[in-house]
């Protein structure tokens, strides 16, 4: 089973967590059009390659982030929400 | 069985991307029924390796919506005239199909897609617990004391095929036809001229066509990249395991709603096993401790005395989930380029019928009747099918 | 013919300790220390099994857990007959009763024999080819009849065995000489090390050849001393995981392992020859011979014939003769002559040999080896040492490519993922000393690595400079019985057509013609099936990978991947008192609920239509516990509701509640509840019972996404709730509470803090089930206080889930997840009045303006039946279809007899044009009759 | 194994408190408790508890702590006063859970058929949340003594959580 690191609580198996998917921002609902609302809501855009994902330590309900590499299987970083901003920005 | 051409054609009037049994189903049937033969079908690894080798075998048409119960039926009807249609024997095996329910509402969608399915002739009903006990006495109507089986939908027509013999039969229906398949062949790109395809670049060489169908299941993201699409698909590993071969006990095909297990044994006497979806997109192959774990206990739950036999094997194959369960068929805002994927767990059933719908819909350029509501556009337009239902299960 | 032996130096087996056992029933006896098959070798039984297809005799081939034409179904005393045991490796028991699996009347006289008469008319891929058309059913049931191997045994009890999770620093996964050295080392650098081997004692292969025992030995016991070591013998590595998670498999236990590093000290398999008669009793590896020779002192035959074309076998006639066997010749498949072609100078040994065919005796097993263009050598046994193949599954799990190297003749690992290592024969390194080095140099590697060490992937290196394999061992005869594969009774001839018709990939080969597919897993087979097949393309292995191998290396007991199988559940603060009601008890969301209470001599339905007037005449008690309760503190607090909920909370007084409606993003309806404001910066709110967990995570990843000021607790385990509901409801918990409850006071969807039966308590006016009602939610532990109290109160009645569902569906109340689906969008579900569009922002809020464009496809109404059709006696069933014009216009999501209004009242989600109430509508009952009934506006019950 | 090996028992009386929120930690800086500075990590509750003591106060991540308190309880009655007031940013939790202690020199390998955490690999004071059979799980290994572990979960897992831990332990 797969290990990850949550910042919070340490290594620990995949069985702890749940995953919500990219992360992904929203376009302006009160701007875009249908088509875009509608590609936001269905396209994963589910190509193998890293991810940048939510993850929650369901024991402490802690949402973090991870990066995934989802062809290789492999967890490149895991971090704090919090440091998001600055990560993305990188 | 096939031939095994050296080098790629240069031109082709239809190039067929995934040498598995939908794409190759779909050339057959472009050869026979709409008389093209030019036809290259490309395969990146080896004939039917792909989810084709490693579903679990199920055929069934006891789905919830009358587009999905249509489209299904009809594939049935299809199947029982393949081992004679190929002279192949893919030993297609009747054996009746149990989707066992442990609550109220397990009890409600299974009414519900009984009622669906008997409005359009398909043999499904809800049976008691009793029943069930009478088709597979060896099973613990109590599951352990745990979910205690209240009834079950059965549905008679459920079947079981050689997986394998699929692909095969359709390769060398078609191949008899004309129709080249080329193993060991990776598509690399493809030729997009003013929003048509105009050919495809691959590990071997390129091909000029105007029409390109994709039948790449798990790898469907990876090919619609090359286009520039976008696709609500994504990709979930789906895993089985097999056990160690066994006289025959077990006939019908169980399916257990809330456990998320299913068992049937095949004709070598395996007891072939499988579950949901793994909970995250993955690429990727491989299989997972848990999961047989999982399995093995809600199998033991089922059918305690199975305690002391041995799984021989795992695997894992890559599904392409849609968010409604129903698949994504027909055109494309790529003029020439068809899709046949978005085929989840639920896709080897749908071989035949997709082959033929997917073949008529290349031909004519005009979606086959059957599977307008399984247009990639329909997400756009906010008009998802139904089959997910109140809380649905695959397979 | 085998036969035991005296004593030999070593044995593994107690002679002191004689065993009696039944086999095919007939009485035998062996020793402890004995595999069921020892013991019948002991005894000079040749012929153990039958084979798969072809029900040919089979004896004893590897006896190292890969005999699969000698699995049985064995009964012992304590348990029932289990199927498909391995007789090679499984200990002999006093009492066994053991049987050939895979036979027709019995192992002797099998009548599934005829089956091979046939063999030659039933080409590779045979099945796909015949049976089919109209007649394949009666076909099936006679080829599923003699297909598979053991039986079940459908009385067998459930066994629930634990499961265990362990850790270590350095897994050493075979304690031969590679790697009780890897172990060694990896300690000595500070690990802690676990060594594991599916044999019953370490040593590997030096403790059947003998070959360098002293020094193994003397490995064994610095291994026994060194506190950083556990040793684990008789235990499989099963499957290798991500992150270096591994199944060990002890015969009475799962141990699920981390690791830090994985040395895979696994060692080789050593291959048959392949040629006309191989898989007779009496053909067997060398390695094999002398498994039963050092481990069970059993001697393979009286005569013995040896194969070879390596150092290996004229080692192996050396160790016959030492234990006075003779052995008839030693026959090497290579040319050349002298060194290592050279036995002690009485040996008889011949070069550049071709063996033909093996001669079965009148006993079924082999009386002599004929060779091409030589003499036939008489001897009642042939031990084959010709190669090995690298015991790789384990290390292909865990992701490492195993690339043919042309010198040794044999698959050696390329590159190994990080954390992996691999070490001594596995590696292609076959003299002990070198397999030794090698062993301490990968066991310092891993434990570096499990130090936080480099984490490169690297390329293993293989140091193997002796080439022991021959690299084609495969000599076919025009008649076939030339045997690849005997889990599968696969001949040279089927791989040869299997390629032919196209099938000539080793994925392809192996799944046309079933090699490598039987319970040994291709271990003696998958290596010579793709030799086979490149030969004929004229290309070699290094062209070429191998199938893939997956988990399990063996196979594994169901038993013992369940474990225990627990099955959490949980129990409101008053389960007891439901108990003690006599409830009858259904599963929601792992919760225990109350469907109804059992009343002695009443039906189920008289039950649940007594407690249902029990609440519309007087008062009735729900526990509805199983609510998710969740409180959301802060300065944001109202603002994120508004966000999260279609309704309006900011702007919500406080001491009132509001009906919560919580969407998708793609605006269908999920959850329901009831917000209560309880402070300007502090609410409280309920889910449904299976919305609870996922509402409440949801909640949180909203607000780690929007960072808004505000703090959540989920309450929803550590709060009891119960519904106090009917008329009578007001002056009968006044009594208990100086909260005032006067209409005035404690309007409709009022909510209070205050004490109720002495017990801390909110209080919440809610109007789900009847229009007077309340509900009470209290701390866990102070939960049967308040309900001894009000069941105390003379008229109050408990009800089940069931007399809710009743309730509130007389008074309209449609249940998220029953009366709505996937699809289902507000307006559809009649819930338009709890949807604030002209609100900023809410979740859902986009997807429904395209919705309401576009207009609604369903819509969910009351209808109730004829008055006449109820006399009549038609029954309608939740999910019965809405008829219109043929087709199907809906279906009923909720129905009921009332016993309130005497109607059969439901919901359906109907099409948009039969809506409006008054509409006539058809539903088609589950007997296919179609029943009329008309649709009404609700609630059906506007008091009570 | 034997009784002695691994026992199971349910907790001395205690007063228990939560208290969650991003002045949490502030707010038991004022009433003179030991408040852990790394979050999963727990101390005394006062400085004068000593080691031996049941008086504890973990720090569940970085804004929620848990706080056990025995005999007269007088500080979480202070902290149930504070909050019912309403301290802005520091927010009162109800804590009804269950709670049970595991011990003796076996215990470890109970634990290891229920729980997939490497015990031994934990630093000093670690207050662990993981799933045991199935259920979240607050953990303190080692609290008074190496082979003690105390352990809480959702009163309605409680019984559920008992009933499987004896059972391995009479095994």
């Amino acid at each position: 089973m797969k290990i990850i690191l949550c910042p919070l609580n340490g290594p620990r198996p995949l069985l702890e967590f749940v995953n919500a998917g990219e992360v992904r921002n929203a376009p302006d609902p009160d701007t875009c059009s249908d088509a875009e609302w509608t590609a936001y809501l269905f396209n994963r855009g589910s190509v193998p390659g890293v991810k940048r994902e939510w993850w929650c330590h369901t024991p402490s309900g802690y949402w973090f982030i991870v990066e995934r590499d989802t062809a290789r299987d492999e967890i490149l970083a895991t971090y704090d929400a919090a440091e998001l901003a600055a990560r993305a920005g990188a | 069985m096939f031939r095994q051409p050296d080098r790629l054609k240069e031109t082709a009037d239809v190039v067929i991307i995934g040498g598995g049994g939908h794409g190759l189903a779909a050339a057959y049937y472009l050869a026979r029924d709409h008389g093209i033969r030019d036809i290259a079908v490309l395969e990146k690894g080896y004939l039917g390796g792909g989810n084709t080798a490693r579903n679990t075998t199920i055929i069934r048409s006891n789905y919830l919506t009358p587009e999905g119960v249509k489209f299904y039926d009809a594939s049935l009807a299809l199947w029982a005239g393949l081992s004679e249609e190929f002279d192949f024997n893919l030993f297609y095996s009747q054996r009746g199909h149990f989707t066992l329910a442990h609550s109220d509402a397990d009890l409600r969608t299974a009414r519900w897609r009984a009622e669906v399915n008997k409005h359009f002739g398909v043999r499904s009903e809800v049976v008691d617990a009793a029943f069930v006990k009478q088709r597979v006495p060896q099973i613990d109507l109590t599951c352990g004391g745990h979910t205690p089986i209240l009834g079950a939908l059965y549905h008679e027509p459920g079947a079981i095929a050689r997986h394998d013999a699929v692909a095969w039969g359709y390769a060398r229906g078609a191949d008899a036809l004309g129709v080249e398949i080329h193993q060991n062949t990776e598509v690399l790109g493809l030729e997009v001229r003013d929003g048509a395809v105009a050919g495809v670049r691959t590990s071997r060489g390129n091909i000029a066509t105007k029409r390109v169908l994709c039948a790449v299941a798990g790898s469907t993201p990876r090919i619609l990249k090359l286009i520039g699409l976008d696709s609500p698909l994504v990709i979930h590993p789906l895993q089985a395991m097999v056990s160690e071969p066994l006289k025959p006990w077990l006939d019908p095909i169980i399916v257990s709603s809330s456990l998320h297990a299913y068992v049937s044994q095949s004709a070598r006497g395996e007891l072939v096993m499988g579950a949901s979806l793994d909970p995250h997109e993955l690429h990727s192959t491989r299989s997972t401790l848990d999961f047989a774990e999982g399995l093995a206990a809600n199998m033991l739950d089922l059918f305690p005395f199975l305690s002391e036999v041995k799984v021989n094997r795992q695997w894992a194959g890559m599904a392409d989930m849609t968010p409604d369960f129903a698949p994504i068929m027909g055109l494309t805002p790529c003029e020439g380029f068809f899709l046949d994927a978005g085929w989840g767990t639920w896709g080897f059933k749908a071989t035949p019928i997709s082959g033929k719908t997917m073949a008529q819909t290349v031909a004519t350029g005009v979606p086959h009747p059957l599977i307008t509501s399984f247009s990639l556009e329909r997400f756009a337009r906010l008009e998802l099918t139904g089959e997910k239902g109140a809380a649905s299960v695959g397979h | 013919m085998m036969y035991r032996l005296p004593a030999v130096a070593g044995e593994w087996i107690d002679r002191s300790r004689p065993l009696a056992f039944e086999f095919e029933g007939r009485a035998f006896q062996g020793f402890a220390g004995d595999t069921i098959s020892s013991a019948l070798a002991a005894a000079g039984e040749m012929t153990l099994g039958r084979s798969f297809k072809y029900h040919r005799p089979r004896g004893i081939f590897s006896f190292a857990n890969h005999d699969a034409n000698n699995l049985f179904q064995v009964a012992n005393v304590s348990s029932g007959p289990v199927p498909n045991v391995r007789g090679d490796v499984t200990a002999l028991a006093a009492g066994m009763r053991v049987n050939a699996v895979n036979t027709i009347g019995g192992l002797a006289r099998d009548r599934a024999r005829f089956i091979e008469w046939l063999a030659p008319f039933l080409p590779v891929g045979f099945y796909y080819k015949a049976f089919h058309g109209r007649n394949f059913p009666r076909w099936e049931r006679r080829i599923r009849a003699i297909s598979g191997l053991g039986r079940i045994a459908a009385d067998a009890a459930r066994e629930r065995t634990p499961k265990r999770y362990g850790f270590c620093d350095v897994l050493v996964i075979g304690a031969g000489s590679s790697g009780l050295a890897a172990a060694l080392s990896a300690a000595d650098a500070g690990a802690r090390v676990l060594l594991v081997d599916e044999n019953a004692r370490a040593g590997g292969c030096a403790s059947w050849t003998g070959a360098a025992s002293g020094e193994v030995d003397a490995l064994v016991s610095r291994v026994a001393g060194n506190p950083n070591i556990e040793l684990l013998s008789g235990t499989c590595a099963a499957g290798v995981y991500a992150d270096r998670w591994v199944a060990l498999v002890e015969p009475t236990r799962m141990t699920k392992v981390r690791a830090g590093a994985v040395v895979f000290a696994t060692g080789a398999i050593e291959q048959p020859a392949v040629f006309r008669n191989n898989d007779l009793p009496g053909v067997l590896l060398g390695s094999a011979a002398q498994r039963l020779l050092r481990r069970h002192a059993i001697a393979p035959g009286k005569r013995v014939a040896i194969l070879t074309a390596n150092r290996e076998g004229y080692e192996l006639a050396r160790d016959l003769r030492a234990h006075a066997i003779d052995v008839a010749a030693v026959l090497d498949l290579r040319a050349g002559s002298g060194g290592e072609h050279q036995g002690p100078g009485d040996l008889h040994c011949m070069t550049d040999v071709v063996p033909e065919a093996a001669i079965a005796g009148s006993n079924g097993a082999v009386r002599a080896l004929r060779l091409r263009g030589a003499e036939t050598i008489a001897c009642d046994a042939v031990l084959m040492s010709v190669g090995f193949a690298p015991a790789s599954g384990l290390l292909s799990q865990a992701g490492a490519v195993m690339q043919y190297d042309m010198a040794l003749q044999q698959h050696v690992p390329g590159k190994l993922p990080a954390g992996y290592f691999a070490a001594g024969r596995v590696n292609g390194i076959y003299d002990a000393a070198a397999r030794r080095q090698d062993g301490r140099d990968m066991g310092a590697e891993a434990a570096a690595f499990a130090r936080g060490g480099h984490v490169a992937s690297r390329v293993a290196r293989s140091q193997g400079t002796r080439q022991v394999s021959h690299p084609y061992p495969v000599f076919p005869h025009a008649s076939a019985r030339d045997f690849v594969d005997l889990d599968e009774d696969i001949q040279v001839k089927d791989l040869l057509a299997s390629a032919q018709e196209g099938f000539d990939s080793t994925e392809l080969m192996k799944r046309f013609s079933t090699l490598g597919m039987g319970p040994s897993q291709g271990k003696h087979s998958n290596l010579h099936g793709a030799r086979i097949l490149m030969r004929s393309r004229d290309a070699t292995l290094a062209d070429t990978a191998l199938t893939t191998q997956r988990p399990f290396y063996h196979p594994v007991p169901l038993k013992h991947l369940a474990g225990m199988g627990f099955h959490p559940h949980r129990h409101g603060a008053v389960h007891d008192r439901h108990l003690a009601l006599d409830a009858n008890f259904m599963t929601v969301g792992g919760w225990q609920r109350p469907e109804y209470y059992r009343v002695a001599g009443k039906s189920r339905t008289d039950c649940i239509n007594a407690e249902v007037s029990a609440v519309r005449e007087g008062a009735g008690l729900i526990d509805v516990s199983t609510l998710g309760k969740i409180e959301i503190f802060g300065r944001d607090a109202g603002a994120f509701l508004d966000r999260i909920y279609t309704g309006s909370f900011s702007d919500l007084r406080v001491g009132m509640t509001r009906y919560g409606l919580l969407l998708d993003e793609g605006g269908i309806v999920r959850d329901d509840g009831v917000i209560a404001r309880l402070a300007d910066e502090r609410y409280y709110f309920t889910t449904t019972t299976s919305g609870a967990a996922n509402v409440y995570r949801e909640l949180l990843l909203w607000n780690a996404r929007w960072r808004m000021d505000c703090t959540f607790v989920n309450t929803t385990g550590h709060r009891a709730a119960f519904n106090l509901a009917g008329p009578g409801t007001r002056t009968l918990l006044q009594a208990f509470t100086d909260i005032d409850l006067s209409e005035a006071a404690f309007p409709f969807l009022g909510v209070r803090e205050g004490r109720v039966a002495g017990v801390e308590a909110r209080v919440l006016r809610a109007g789900f089930v009847s229009s007077l009602g309340f509900e009470i939610h209290v701390p866990y532990k102070s939960a049967p206080v308040l309900w001894d109290a009000l069941m105390s109160a003379s008229g109050v009645r408990a009800f089940g889930v069931e007399a809710q569902r009743v309730l509130r569906l007389e008074k309209g109340h449609a249940i998220v997840a029953q009366d709505t689906d996937n699809l289902t969008n507000p307006f559809e579900a009649g819930m338009g009045w709890a949807v604030r569009m002209q609100k900023p922002f809410f979740v859902g809020q986009r997807s429904l303006r395209i919705h309401m464009r576009r207009g609604a496809r369903q819509k969910l109404v009351g209808f109730e039946l004829a008055p006449e059709q109820v006399a009549s006696g038609a029954a309608i069933r939740e999910s019965n279809l809405l008829i219109h014009q043929g087709g199907i216009a809906g279906r009923v999501t909720s129905v009921a007899q009332s016993p309130t209004l005497g109607r059969t009242i439901g919901l359906a989600m109907a099409a948009p044009h039969l809506a409006a109430p008054g509409t006539p509508i058809v539903i088609r009952a589950s007997d296919g009759c179609l029943v009329s009934a008309r649709v009404v506006r609700t609630p059906f019950l506007e008091a009570g | 194994m034997s009784r002695g090996d691994a026992w199971l028992r349910s907790p001395e009386p205690q007063r228990r408190f939560g208290v969650k929120g991003p002045r949490a930690a502030e707010l038991l800086g004022q009433l003179e408790l030991a408040v852990p500075a790394r979050p999963n990590t727990w101390s005394p509750l006062r400085d004068s508890d000593r080691d031996d003591s049941w008086n504890v106060i973990g720090r569940l991540g970085s804004t929620e702590f848990f706080i056990e308190e025995g005999g007269d309880g007088s500080g979480i009655a202070a902290l149930e006063k504070l909050t019912s007031d309403g301290v802005a940013g520091a927010f009162p939790v109800l804590r009804e859970d269950f709670g049970v202690v595991l011990g003796g020199k076996r215990a470890a390998d109970v634990l290891a058929q229920v729980c997939n955490v490497n015990f031994a690999a934990l630093p000093q004071h670690a207050v662990v949340m993981t799933l045991m059979i199935g259920v979240s799980v607050l953990v303190i290994p080692q609290m008074t003594d190496a082979t003690v572990y105390r352990i809480w979960c959702d009163p309605s897992f409680g019984s559920y959580l008992q009933s499987e831990l004896e059972k391995m332990v009479n095994q």
